[in-house]
């Protein structure tokens, strides 16, 4: 039926599942194992994150979906982005040190 | 007349129901930003740590990575559940919230282990400020899932007093919106707490 | 017994000042002559049926107004202290506890309790009547918002005569406002009392959002709203990404003060300087939250009284939302002088400036407007052709702040006190006075007294410049703020402080006459029975005054902009075609006392967070039990309402025809 | 009207009291009276905004009076009136514009001087370091290199650049002297520098300008800046009549309190390290290598270095050599 279409398969929930767990283990074993260089496995083990943050929303938070226009998602948009802006602002505006230096 | 009034009701209705979860969306993204701010504050603090006290030697990698294979697990049934409420199956759609509500509490027992062991260890809220924000920030997100937990149970009853109905599948859709993202924020403590903490 | 009894009130209240005395007494008389009245004219059911309980936006709006004068009252009465004391530095009139004191719930409440319960109070009463809805999207919600931040409100209030206000600060920065410099319980009413009332803003933001995006009549798109609605709606964008920081703020430094974290301290590795970031990554935002519906009051009010569509309709909404995104990334502005590095300076220097552009684009298009036009002096314009100029300067002052190096010089000084007043009052308070005037009838059904109101109008002017210009000398004089004295060096700053306080009692007169004309117009007030006193142009002017309770007996299909406008246009015309529309039940939301018991159950948690950090004790028992359990039991009340709520599936019920038939015709309407 | 006549004689005579009142005593405008570089640059920075935005302010309250006045609605009016005129994209392609000019031009100055202010005084010269710690409610300085320090009273030579490095042993002050240069926050755990110079002798008004409570509003202190000859004959007279500022006689300064000039001969050696160290100076370490997350988690060794980097900001002979290779 269509309506259930619109929700999702079990399949999909599936694929879902398996895949946020390969994307969990992946970055764990890099890491126990020291596998790269630090800042190549913390660029990697971020991208996993955000690639598991986008099979939630693809896969079991159906993003896609819902009536026209998505304001939803509008709002996840510009949220993610204040979001980062507070995150990496605060980094870079608390990066001055203890230090003698001009400002 | 009255089946007119009774069809402009049940329109109405679906209306409604919509409307709350939009609302609901908008929320989680408020949810996020605060989320967002506790990273942030986290990861400002998180060197101001103790000797002796940093993330490498208080993390059980054996214990987050149960928690966060639970919490998968739980974002996955509370899926199964809402397709069980989509085909009409009362009964499945209970199980699965039952399921994966266990699955919760689990994790939240463990999480309550993990911060009783690590008090025990001296390594308390009071102890540092890397440990003040990682108590505060792990801490909210077991808050979210304890309230989840007892939302969850209430919306259980409702179910099985009135059955499948616009309301109740607007709730339960909610619910499960609310869970998912509960996983994906755990995603992030996983990673930017645990995994770079034993890093 | 009774020694410990007293050892107790001792530390509980607030003693040994007779301001304090007089206050308790007053609070006392004035409860006491509430419950008397409420209790002789029998209106306790009334009170609980019609106001305590409702759901209904415009009531809500009305009592959101109420509290919200009552605040300006208090905050004013909080400036006029502190003008004295700073015209006459040397007077023992207030000692330096006081004045912090006094200058911190004086901002706080302003902008917190008094501004923003305004601008919900307008956003209530116009949207949905603008956008043709019958209430909000989620009317429950709404009250429950109200409740909070009037609970909100009444906590931090109280602080004047139990257990002492906090003085460090509208802003509290940390380390002073840590439990090492400000033990007691005034830093934790501050934070309990803008929690909550902040959690009330959040959800209120979220309500009018979905409001907006999903209520309006059918025909109106989004490029045809008033644009007041689009101002609300770049507000609420504001609050509900402001909002959730200035959350997380407050709790971690509760969690300071409470549980010896250390997030904000000066031991253990905490940070003050992350509480500043991010306080301001709140508190820049939450000052164009209020500002932006002011410049949609003017919108519309420049509109309606030049006779004209408002000039550049696009560029407007365009420029609201750039200022509502791009008003984001300004926060370091206020703590420049912080030394973050040049870069950061510099980045946020130029960020800052860059919102003059849309600002500007905003004013011009209200010359336009009025250009070409033909301007109708009336009381809400009149706030307005004053508010053009004031806010001009006062964004000027703000564009010279905003340059960092500069700013080293301004930080902090008196120039900021007048930039922010300036913009605050110019803008903001003019706006919300020109608006609670302008729609007014559409709240009460009469319009407000015209000679009152000029009067109140030019004292408020008069006394603004007098009061602020000076302050602008007075800052590059070096007078920094926050002093309740000027120290021992004679820098010629008293003459220009003497002046700036009558210039404040200028606008305390102007004040007065607000009341007054309230009071007066209740009485003599000239009734509104066209339900369109001003030659409106929107929709809420097509509904009889006061509105009915439902609001549009049929929604109206609201296509273009000022739909109202145009239908009067055709009906002068005779074109409008004359169908009697018909009239259908209308579903209406359930009263609901959940709301109220729910924020009391708040107050009651807040209250018992607030003294648990102290160490008040009764003879030798520490009471910090007591306090705890009376904040769990608050957080379980607030719990078990929610539940309660879920399992309510019976929230509304429909008016039938009938009464609708007969409400209308009561209010002069056929239908 | 009789009463706006009336109302507006009282404006009238209320605008000519203001401007008497602005204008007399021009030299208290303490902030407009530069008498050192940085103040001088941060001067001319705020003309240049004044002017800047006078460029738009008068103008546009030039036009709100005229459109005001000319398109008021009294019977008779003959101005035109076009309830239907509501666009016009070169009006609006003038309003964004104008706007964006000004604050482009603003912006240019803004950054460069945002810039130049970030690096000392003419690096040639040797610098007098003097460390300033804020307390409640009195400043203390301390000279490393004269050793001798005072309470709420500074002394400087004209023309040598004076690098403050500014810390607090109590809630976050700000250190400002109008004439010299604006103010930078004073804050406990950091060490942050504020390079000044004074061009010409005389005596300076400073202040603390961020709000730390009760005494607060006693938190000013003089400065007198003089000849070389002068400020080392009084470096001099300090060192042979003052008292000598002890361990327990900076605990006993340090109490909640205020209090008048005071000078000292000497002050135990590490006093100011110790107090950065004290309030979480141990904690600031990230300078070269950015707080980056990838790049420390191991935090013996940050702690290590943090430690390190204290000791060196704390030599104070070796501050010029420090600047060098910032
Ligand atoms: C409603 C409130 C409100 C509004 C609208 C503004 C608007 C602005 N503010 Fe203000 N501000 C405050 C309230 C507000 N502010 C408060 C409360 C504080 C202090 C808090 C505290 O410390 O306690 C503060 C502090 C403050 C600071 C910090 C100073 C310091 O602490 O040292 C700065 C610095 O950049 C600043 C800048 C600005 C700017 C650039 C604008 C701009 O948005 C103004 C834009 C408007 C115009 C410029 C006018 C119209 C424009 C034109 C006609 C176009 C052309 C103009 C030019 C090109 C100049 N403000
Ligand atoms: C919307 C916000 C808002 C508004 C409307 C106002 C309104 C006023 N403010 Fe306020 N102010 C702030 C927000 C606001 N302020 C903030 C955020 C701060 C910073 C606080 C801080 O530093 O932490 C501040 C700080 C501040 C200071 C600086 C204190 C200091 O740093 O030492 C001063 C000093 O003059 C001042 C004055 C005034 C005056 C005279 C008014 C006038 O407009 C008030 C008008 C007067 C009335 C409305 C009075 C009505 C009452 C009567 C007529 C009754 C008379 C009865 C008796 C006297 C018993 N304010
Ligand atoms: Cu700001």
């Amino acid at each position: 039926m269509s309506q259930q279409e619109a929700h999702g398969s079990t399949k999909a929930y599936i694929i879902g599942f398996i895949l946020s767990i390969v994307l969990t283990i992946i970055p764990l074993v890099l890491v126990l194992n020291h596998m790269m260089s630090r800042t190549a496995l913390f660029v990697t083990i971020m991208v996993m994150a955000v690639l598991q943050f986008a099979v939630q929303l693809f896969f079991f938070m159906h993003i896609r979906e819902g009536e026209k226009p998505r304001y939803n998602v509008m709002a996840l948009v510009l949220g993610i982005v204040f979001v980062v802006t507070i995150v990496a602002g605060s980094i870079w505006i608390m990066t001055f040190n203890s230090q003698v230096q001009f400002a | 007349m009255a089946q007119a009034v009774s069809h402009h009701e049940h329109h109405h209705h679906e209306d409604h129901e919509s409307l709350k979860v939009l609302g609901f969306w908008i929320f989680l993204v408020t949810d996020c930003l605060l989320f967002g701010t506790l990273f942030a504050t986290y990861a400002v603090l998180y060197t101001h740590a103790n000797p002796g006290q940093t993330g490498k030697e208080l993390f059980e990698v054996p214990v987050f990575v149960a928690e966060t294979f639970i919490l998968l697990t739980s974002s996955f049934t509370s899926g199964l559940a809402t397709l069980a409420m989509h085909k009409g199956k009362l009964k499945s759609l209970i199980g699965w919230l039952i399921v994966t509500a266990l699955l919760g509490l689990a994790f939240v027992g463990l999480e309550i282990d993990e911060f009783i062991k690590l008090a025990h260890e001296g390594a308390t809220i009071s102890a540092s400020a890397f440990l003040s924000a990682f108590f505060t920030l792990v801490g909210t997100h077991g808050l979210h899932v304890s309230i989840g937990l007892i939302w969850m149970v209430a919306i259980m009853i409702q179910l099985g007093r009135y059955g499948i109905n616009e309301v109740t599948k607007r709730k339960v859709t909610i619910i499960g919106l609310y869970w998912h993202f509960l996983d994906v924020v755990w995603i992030f403590l996983f990673t930017v707490v645990y995994l770079l903490g034993v890093m | 017994m009774l020694e410990n009894i007293k050892n107790f009130a001792s530390q509980f209240f607030v003693t040994g000042d007779p301001l304090i005395y007089g206050a308790d007494v007053s609070i006392v008389l004035t409860t006491l002559a509430i419950v008397f009245v409420l209790t002789y004219f029998k209106k306790w059911g009334w009170l609980w049926r019609e106001w305590l309980t409702t759901v209904d936006h415009k009531k809500i709006g009305i009592m959101y107004i109420i509290a919200s004068l009552l605040m300006l009252f208090r905050g004013g009465v909080d400036a006029l202290l502190m003008r004295i004391q700073l015209a006459f530095p040397n007077m023992p009139f207030l000692h330096s506890e006081h004045y912090n004191e006094i200058f911190t719930t004086h901002g706080t409440i302003m902008i917190l309790f008094m501004a923003m319960p305004f601008m919900f109070g307008l956003f209530n009463i116009v949207v949905p009547l603008q956008i043709g809805a019958r209430d909000v999207a989620y009317p429950f919600l709404n009250a429950v918002s109200f409740w909070l931040f009037f609970l909100g409100a009444m906590l931090f209030n109280i602080s004047f005569v139990i257990g002492g206000s906090a003085d460090a600060g509208w802003l509290s920065y940390p380390p002073l406002s840590e439990n090492q410099f400000s033990p007691g319980p005034g830093q934790n009413f501050y934070i309990w009392g803008i929690q909550i009332s902040g959690i009330g803003s959040l959800a209120t933001g979220i309500n009018f959002i979905v409001t907006i995006l999903k209520m309006r009549a059918p025909g109106m798109k989004l490029m045809d709203m008033p644009l007041f609605t689009w101002s609300v709606m770049a507000s609420c964008i504001m609050i509900i990404f402001a909002f959730p920081v200035l959350t997380v703020t407050l709790a971690l430094l509760f969690i300071d003060r409470f549980a010896g974290a250390h997030f904000f301290t000066i031991d253990g590795g905490g940070n003050p300087m992350m509480y500043i970031n991010l306080i301001w990554i709140w508190g820049h935002p939450e000052v164009y939250i209020v500002v932006l519906p002011a410049f949609g009051i003017f919108s519309e009010i420049v509109s309606t009284f030049s006779r004209k569509p408002i000039f550049g309709y696009t560029s407007m909404v365009f420029a609201m939302m750039i200022i509502s995104v791009l008003g984001y990334f300004t926060w370091v502005h206020h703590f420049f002088t912080m030394g973050a590095g040049a870069n950061v300076n510099a980045f946020f220097a130029v960020t800052t400036m860059a919102i003059a552009i849309p600002t500007g684009v905003k004013v011009f298009n209200w010359l336009f407007t009025m250009f070409r036009g033909r301007i109708r002096m009336e009381q809400p314009m009149l706030w307005t052709i004053a508010f053009i100029p004031c806010f001009l300067i006062g964004g000027a002052t703000g564009v010279m702040l905003a340059v960092a190096p500069a700013d080293y010089q301004y930080h902090n000084s008196y120039f900021l006190i007048a930039h922010f007043h300036q913009v605050l009052i110019g803008g903001v308070v003019f706006a919300y006075v020109a608006g609670l005037i302008y729609w007014w009838p559409k709240m009460f059904g009469f319009k407000l007294n015209d000679r009152l109101g000029k009067w109140a109008f030019w004292f408020w002017n008069i006394g603004f410049y007098v009061c602020f210009m000076p302050q602008y000398a007075l800052g590059f004089m070096g007078m920094t703020r926050r002093l309740y004295t000027y120290g021992n060096w004679d820098l010629g700053w008293a003459p220009l402080n003497l002046l700036s306080t009558i210039g404040a009692f200028l606008m305390g007169i102007g004040f007065i006459f607000q009341a007054w004309q309230i009071i007066y117009s209740i009485k003599h007030g000239e009734r509104d029975v066209t339900g369109d006193p001003w030659d409106g142009r929107t929709l809420e002017w097509s509904i009889p005054s006061p509105a009915p309770h439902y609001n549009f007996a049929v929604i109206p299909h609201a296509a273009g902009k000022d739909v109202w406008w145009r239908m009067k246009e055709e009906m002068k015309q005779g074109k409008a075609k004359q169908e009697k529309p018909k009239l259908e039940p209308i579903h209406m939301p359930k009263n609901s006392g959940i709301p109220f018991v729910m924020a009391v159950f708040w107050f009651i948690a807040g209250f018992g967070f607030t003294f648990a950090p102290t160490d008040i004790t009764f003879g030798e028992t520490k009471l910090t039990f007591v306090w705890i359990s009376m904040a769990v039991i608050g957080l379980l009340g607030v719990g078990l309402c929610m539940l309660a709520r879920s399992f309510q599936y019976d929230t509304d019920y429909y008016i039938p025809v009938d009464e609708v038939k007969r409400t209308e015709a009561s209010l002069g309407r056929v239908v | 009207m009789k009463k706006q006549k009336l109302l507006r004689r009282v404006v009238f005579f209320i605008m000519a009291a203001l401007a008497t009142m602005l204008l007399a005593g021009c030299e208290n405008y303490i902030v407009l009276n530069p008498k050192g570089p940085v103040a001088e640059t941060q001067y001319r920075l705020i003309i240049i905004s004044i002017i800047l935005c006078l460029v738009v302010v008068i103008p546009v309250l030039a036009m709100l009076v005229y459109v005001v006045w000319r398109y008021r609605d009294k019977p008779g009016n003959k101005a035109p009136y076009t309830p239907e005129w509501v666009d016009s994209k070169t009006l609006e392609i003038v309003w964004w514009g104008i706007p964006i000019v000004i604050i482009a031009i603003l912006g240019f100055f803004t950054v460069r001087d945002t810039f130049a202010l970030a690096k000392p005084q003419d690096p040639e010269t040797k610098p007098l370091t003097i460390q300033v710690t804020s307390l409640d409610w009195k400043w203390l300085f301390q000279y490393p290199e004269q050793g001798i320090a005072t309470v709420n009273y500074i002394e400087i030579p004209t023309g040598v650049p004076v690098q403050f490095v500014v810390t607090s042993d109590a809630p976050m002050n700000s250190f400002w002297i109008p004439q010299l240069g604006g103010q930078t926050y004073t804050m406990p755990g950091m060490a942050m520098g504020l390079s000044l110079k004074a061009n010409e002798p005389g005596e300076y008004f400073g202040s603390g300008a961020n709000f730390t409570g009760e005494g607060f509003a006693h938190m000013q202190f003089k400065v007198v800046a003089k000849s070389q000859a002068e400020f080392d004959k009084w470096v001099q007279s300090v060192k042979q009549t003052a008292p000598a500022l002890t361990k327990d006689g900076y605990k006993e300064l340090a109490k909640p309190g205020i209090s008048d000039k005071q000078f000292y001969s000497s002050f135990p050696p590490e006093l100011f390290k110790e107090i950065v160290d004290k309030n979480g100076g141990q904690y600031y370490k990230q300078h070269e290598h950015h707080m980056k997350m990838n790049q420390n988690t191991n935090h013996g060794d940050m702690n290590h270095d943090a430690n390190q980097h204290m000791e060196h900001g704390a030599n104070q002979h070796e501050m010029s050599g420090m600047k060098a290779d910032k």
